[in-house]
């Protein structure tokens, strides 16, 4: 949100194309890697890392994400403290 | 603040705020009364459809508490009124007292309790208090009072489907709701309806008290009510969207035969059950759960906030710790995301789950403690006028103090285990919940009724309905305590059937006589309100009671847009001068 | 009406967001609390079942990749709509957030035929654990998915006539229903391999 | 009997080991919670008389900071940490972990249905037949296959749960349709049955006598009067209990057309029976004739 001038923008448009660049890139390996057929334990561990991977590349990018207001960071830190909560029910069960 | 100048494209002359009252007053009479965007009339037509659903989740009780203290006996005149389906011969069917008890519960907690406080107190008095002229997204907000009115009405048609509304309990716990009767389709759609108005409500309150709050307003300078409704609103946007999803696999294991929570090899009335099985029915209590318990503190930090107000505003004296009060609340709702499991001690868990929920349980009790103490230290000191919404305001405290007290025994597993599902339970919650909360409320409609209709109630009908309401709430639950000691569970049609409940028998016959008068309490209530309407006196002052918050600085009753010129705080809410006059936090001289 | 509430189209001088853009944040929070019971879900029934299919013996792979890529590209998209209202250039807006539109149109198209294709295969929802949190969390993304054409279809057509009064409402507008798009895009990089290739 | 165990004022008696310890806690906690109540509550008293409007008195705009009450809170702390790590958590582990060994204790699986307790008794051999959900019907409650070995000689009744005094049980607790509540309000046992869990607990009841199970969680329209007779006898009529019941249903030796015992009937032709029809009180005579000479030795001291 710092730069919204149009020069700066272009920059970011950079940005945004290269990103999408490698979303692609690993979207293809994670489908890649599926055919290896690897055991379970670390098939999962892989494709949660490279999701996790190209969800903060879309947070921190389109969402902006990486450069954002105190607000904004503290709402979801709250979130994910609530989200970690959440899913300790798959402990218990 | 020079904002207000902003975004201000059409009317390049005058006072904005001048031409947004003109324009409003050219509406017709639908955009201004039933389809307005005004966040006070929301905030009105949320309070009037809440106490109406208030109403009717009492009668429903009312009538139930005949079956349970005359069990098989012909209901009077209404029991043949009210049809042979489900009151055969008169006398309440099983299926009837299961959809009246389930009903009961939701009615008053989702659509009444929680609309009532944070759809009615909130949206009135937020924006307000935070010197706002109206909510953030006053659009949605309007949206979000129609979907809970919709989701409303989806209850209510529940009655009248073949065999009736939901009656699994208004925990609906599968795998008894999924095999259930249509109704509870109904029940869960409605539910879907009535967590995404809370969802939409709560944005837009929790925008509305950080971004619109006037120049000074700073957060510890917020009055306790809008911190109550704050923290209120981030539990339910973080609470309730697992119980939407929990709400949508149910249905879809009623509707597309799914096995979410299911589990294989089901034998009901000796059929086999034909699903494929492979379901969790304790998931469902854990998403439930995860929002309920925190639902508790929705219900209650509105009224907490609520007691705040008129505490300070009739003791003539500040607020004792303000910020001990403030930091309890944020705590109190921070932890009460991880004590949700000790609502399901008995399902089987191991020790080390059930001494962390306990502990967690233990932790939580203490914000609750010092909150009673910061209002009971108060009181000391001060010059206290006992108002109509005082008196409620002050029962407030030894009430919630009993239902939180008793949350005691049932928060270690030990004792739990004699007390679980039995009638302690409903006598703590309810504690909390009717004499804590509602009374809290009631002393709410009469402090802000003057404002807001700009009549003043009478004070001896007032005081008639504290006095009758105190005994006879305190006839209904006290008794419960002792049922549950004997160890008679919840939720029984008939609990002659047992010999321990037999023996417990007369205490239900005293709690019904005591509801019933409790319905009678409430008709000077009732015909204070509508009838202050036009015969109460008048208030022209804009302070009548002395407050200190900018509600107290709008006109009797506030115009379209709360404050003719947009007001500014010059201090923290409950000041007094040394001439013990108050300094409103809108008032510029010391 | 709008002059009465500040922060609409310019930032909280504090807080530093427009109340449109901290609105969506907490709605998108409250969803990011709504698809985790759903992943809890997921996590329970798998662990907590006896058998459970690999995604690539019953689910079409290519056509979920295809998926993934078009809603990847339509997120691009948003973006670039948003940066282009940014630099002035109403035209290219209209061009990327048609595309993001028509991509998303796209999307439930293919969605519609992976799901023809698992009736045909007699896989309802009521067949398995399995089938029930696929057709259960793919259906609810697509009403999302649904939900976002809604919106930027309104910005894109009638809700677009406020760009010439008032532009930075509109960017904040497009922002904001960008935010929600991403979003949206999120829950489905989760999705595909949860459910898709594990 | 000469004594009710129920009471309206407390709890009912106790006839379990495990049980003294429960109750003690809850007489603790309620002392605690009266202290506390009387205490604020005459403090409230006091300042709701004392600091009232009226003429000459004035309220008090001097800050003061009070500590008393802070001492307070923490000690409600530390009394609420005690009574859960020394009391609560330790009692909590014992009633619901500490299981006394198979080969010394009475096995038991109680089967729940809507809206009836089917028990299960291994037999003779100590070992469960095998029960598959396939062979539950109206007159296989626990859908027991009468073929393997292990079943030739179980024993199954309805609503009727006897147990010899002094010696531990264990009780297998599973449901055949919805969630119900295993609750004998003197043993102070109370346990959820989960559908598709075998959920095991344990007790030991010290004194003879008549009692009854409850369902504690809403199960449908049956739920308050699903109620089980829970009796407790001497080893001698538990035996001569045993003996009748295997007399009764193993005894033609055609094992397989063997019917469960008296008690109610199944739930499925009973869902609409009129709540009259089993308010049988404990001791209205529902019960086998075997366990009348247990109840009057049980109240000799």
């Amino acid at each position: 949100m710092s730069g919204h001038s149009p020069e700066e923008i272009k920059k970011h448009v950079k940005t945004y194309i290269m990103v999408f660049g490698a979303l692609i890139f690993l979207t293809i390996v994670t489908v890649g890697i599926s055919y290896i057929h690897l055991p379970v334990e670390q098939a999962v561990l892989l494709a949660l890392t490279v999701a996790t991977i190209k969800a903060s590349l879309v947070s921190l990018f389109f969402m902006h994400l990486s450069n954002e207001k105190k607000i904004i960071y503290g709402t979801l830190g709250l979130t994910g403290i609530f989200f970690v909560f959440l899913m300790s029910i798959t402990l218990y069960l | 603040m020079s904002h207000d100048s902003h975004g201000h494209g059409g009317h390049g002359h005058g006072n904005p705020l001048a031409d947004a009252m003109e324009h409003y007053s050219h509406l017709s009479f639908w955009r201004k009364y039933v389809f307005s965007t005004d966040h006070k009339v929301i905030g009105i037509q949320y309070a009037v459809t809440a106490m109406c659903f208030l109403l009717v989740g009492f009668g429903l009780m009312l009538l139930m508490r005949w079956q349970l203290a005359f069990p098989g006996e012909p209901l009077p005149v209404i029991g043949k009124l009210l049809g042979e389906a489900l009151f055969p011969g008169g006398v309440m069917s099983p299926e009837m007292y299961n959809q009246l008890g389930a009903m009961h519960g939701t009615i008053m907690i989702f659509m009444g309790v929680v609309p009532l406080s944070v759809g009615g107190f909130g949206n009135y008095l937020l924006p307000i208090q935070v010197g706002a002229h109206d909510m953030a997204f006053p659009k949605l907000n309007m949206m979000s009072y129609w979907v809970y009115f919709c989701g409303g009405i989806v209850m209510m048609l529940s009655f009248l489907m073949p065999g009736g509304a939901a009656a699994s309990g208004w925990t609906s716990y599968p795998p008894l709701s999924v095999i259930a009767s249509n109704a509870q389709s109904w029940w869960l759609v409605g539910m879907v309806f009535l967590i995404t108005s809370s969802l939409l409500g709560s944005v837009n309150t929790i925008v509305t008290a950080i971004q619109l709050r006037v120049k000074g307003l700073n957060f510890f300078r917020f009055p306790v009510l809008v911190w109550a409704q704050l923290i209120t609103a981030f539990l339910l946007l973080l609470a309730f969207p697992p119980l939407e999803a929990a709400g949508v696999l149910q249905l879809m294991d009623r509707v597309a035969g799914t096995s979410f929570f299911l589990p294989s090899g089901l034998v009901v009335s000796g059929e086999q059950l034909h699903v494929s099985g492979g379901g969790n029915p304790l998931l469902w209590q854990h998403l439930f759960w995860f929002l309920a318990h925190p639902e508790v503190y929705v219900l209650i930090l509105p009224a907490v906030g609520i007691v705040a107000e008129i505490l300070c505003t009739n003791t003539r004296k500040p607020l004792y710790g303000y910020k001990t009060l403030v930091y309890s609340m944020i705590f109190l709702g921070f932890t009460s995301f991880i004590v949700w499991a000790h609502h399901m001690f008995m399902t089987g868990m191991g020790t080390t789950l059930s001494s962390f929920f306990q502990a967690t349980t233990m932790i939580i009790s203490i914000p609750s403690v010092i909150i009673l103490t910061t209002f009971l230290l108060t009181l000391y000191g001060a010059s206290i006028r006992y108002t109509v919404p005082m008196l409620f305001a002050v029962a407030f405290l030894p009430m919630f103090a009993i239902g939180g007290l008793t949350g005691l025994p049932l928060g270690l597993t030990a004792s739990d285990i004699a007390l679980h599902d039995t009638y302690y339970v409903i006598g703590h919650f309810h504690y909390v919940v009717a004499p804590g909360t509602l009374f809290a409320l009631m002393a709410g409609v009469y402090h802000w009724y003057p404002k807001v209709t700009g009549r003043m109630f009478n004070q001896t009908l007032g005081k008639i309905h504290f006095w009758g309401s105190i005994i006879a709430i305190n006839g209904i639950f006290m008794p419960m305590f002792f049922m549950g000691l004997a160890g008679v569970s919840r939720r029984l049609y008939d609990q002659t059937t047992y010999a321990h409940g037999k023996v417990a028998q007369p205490l239900n016959v005293v709690m019904s006589y005591a509801a019933w008068s409790l319905a009678i309490m409430q008709l000077p209530f009732l015909y204070n309100l509508i009838v202050s309407l036009w015969k109460g006196e008048k208030v022209a002052a804009e302070n009548p009671w002395g407050g200190t918050t900018l509600e107290w600085a709008t006109p009797t009753p506030p115009p379209h847009v709360n404050f003719p010129a947009t007001p500014e705080v010059f201090r923290e809410p409950y000041q007094y001068n040394s001439a013990r006059q108050i300094m409103p936090q809108f008032s510029k001289e010391n | 009406m709008s002059a009465l509430i500040p922060y609409i189209d310019e930032p909280h001088p504090v807080t530093g967001v427009t109340n449109g853009k901290f609105g969506t944040w907490l709605f998108l929070a409250s969803e990011v609390m709504l698809f985790g019971a759903l992943f809890s879900t997921y996590i329970i029934l798998r662990t907590g079942s006896t058998s459970w299919p690999h995604g690539y013996e019953v689910l079409n792979i290519p056509m979920g990749t295809v998926n993934t890529v078009i809603l990847i590209t339509s997120s691009v998209t948003m973006v670039l709509a948003w940066a282009s209202l940014k630099m002035n250039q109403f035209g290219k807006f209209k061009l990327f957030l048609g595309t993001t539109i028509l991509l998303s149109c796209v999307f439930l198209v293919i969605k519609y035929f992976e799901y023809a294709a698992k009736f045909q295969h007699e896989h309802y929802p009521w067949s398995s654990t399995y089938f029930a949190i696929y057709f259960t969390m793919t259906g609810l993304h697509g009403i999302h998915i649904i939900g976002g054409i809604v919106v930027n279809g309104y910005l894109w057509g009638p809700g677009s006539k406020m760009w010439k009064a008032n532009p930075e409402q509109f960017a904040g507008r497009v922002e904001c229903a960008g935010l929600y798009w991403h979003f949206v895009d999120l829950v489905w990089i989760f999705l595909f391999p949860v459910l898709y290739l594990l | 009997m000469t004594q009710n165990p129920y009471s309206l004022g407390w709890l009912p008696i106790n006839i379990s080991t495990h049980g003294a310890d429960i109750d003690r806690l809850i007489f603790v906690v309620h002392i605690f919670m009266l202290a506390l109540f009387v205490g604020w509550g005459v403090y409230l008293i006091y300042c709701l008389i004392n600091f009232r409007e009226r003429a000459g008195h004035e309220s008090d705009l001097h800050v003061k900071h009070f500590k008393l009450p802070t001492y307070i809170e923490g000690a409600i702390l530390l009394i609420e940490v005690c009574l859960l790590v020394f009391v609560s958590s330790p009692i909590w582990g014992r009633v619901k972990n500490e299981f006394p060994p198979e080969k010394d204790a009475l096995v038991v699986r109680v089967v729940a249905e809507q809206f009836a307790w089917n028990i299960h008794y291994p037999g003779k051999d100590g070992k469960f037949g095998k029960t598959t959900s396939e062979k539950m019907d109206g007159t296989n409650p626990v859908g027991i296959d009468r073929d393997d070995p292990d079943a030739k000689d179980d024993i199954i009744t309805i609503n009727q749960f006897h147990i010899p005094v002094n010696k531990p049980v264990i009780v297998r607790l599973v449901s055949k349709d919805v969630i119900h509540d295993f609750s004998i309000p003197v043993m102070r046992v109370k346990q959820d049955i989960i559908p598709g869990i075998e959920i095991p607990i344990h007790f030991e009841a010290n004194q003879t006598g008549e009692f009854e199970i409850a369902c504690a969680q809403l199960c449908g329209l049956g739920h308050y009067r699903m109620r089980g007779s829970f009796v407790v006898e001497t080893p001698e009529a538990f035996a001569a209990w045993m003996a009748d019941q295997e007399k009764e249903q193993l005894g033609g030796g055609d094992a397989t057309a063997a019917q469960p015992a008296e008690g109610s009937q199944p739930a499925a032709a009973n869902a609409q029976a009129p709540a009259a029809a089993d308010t049988a009180k404990p001791t209205d005579g529902q019960t086998a004739p075997a366990d009348a000479g247990a109840k009057k030795e049980g109240n000799q001291p």
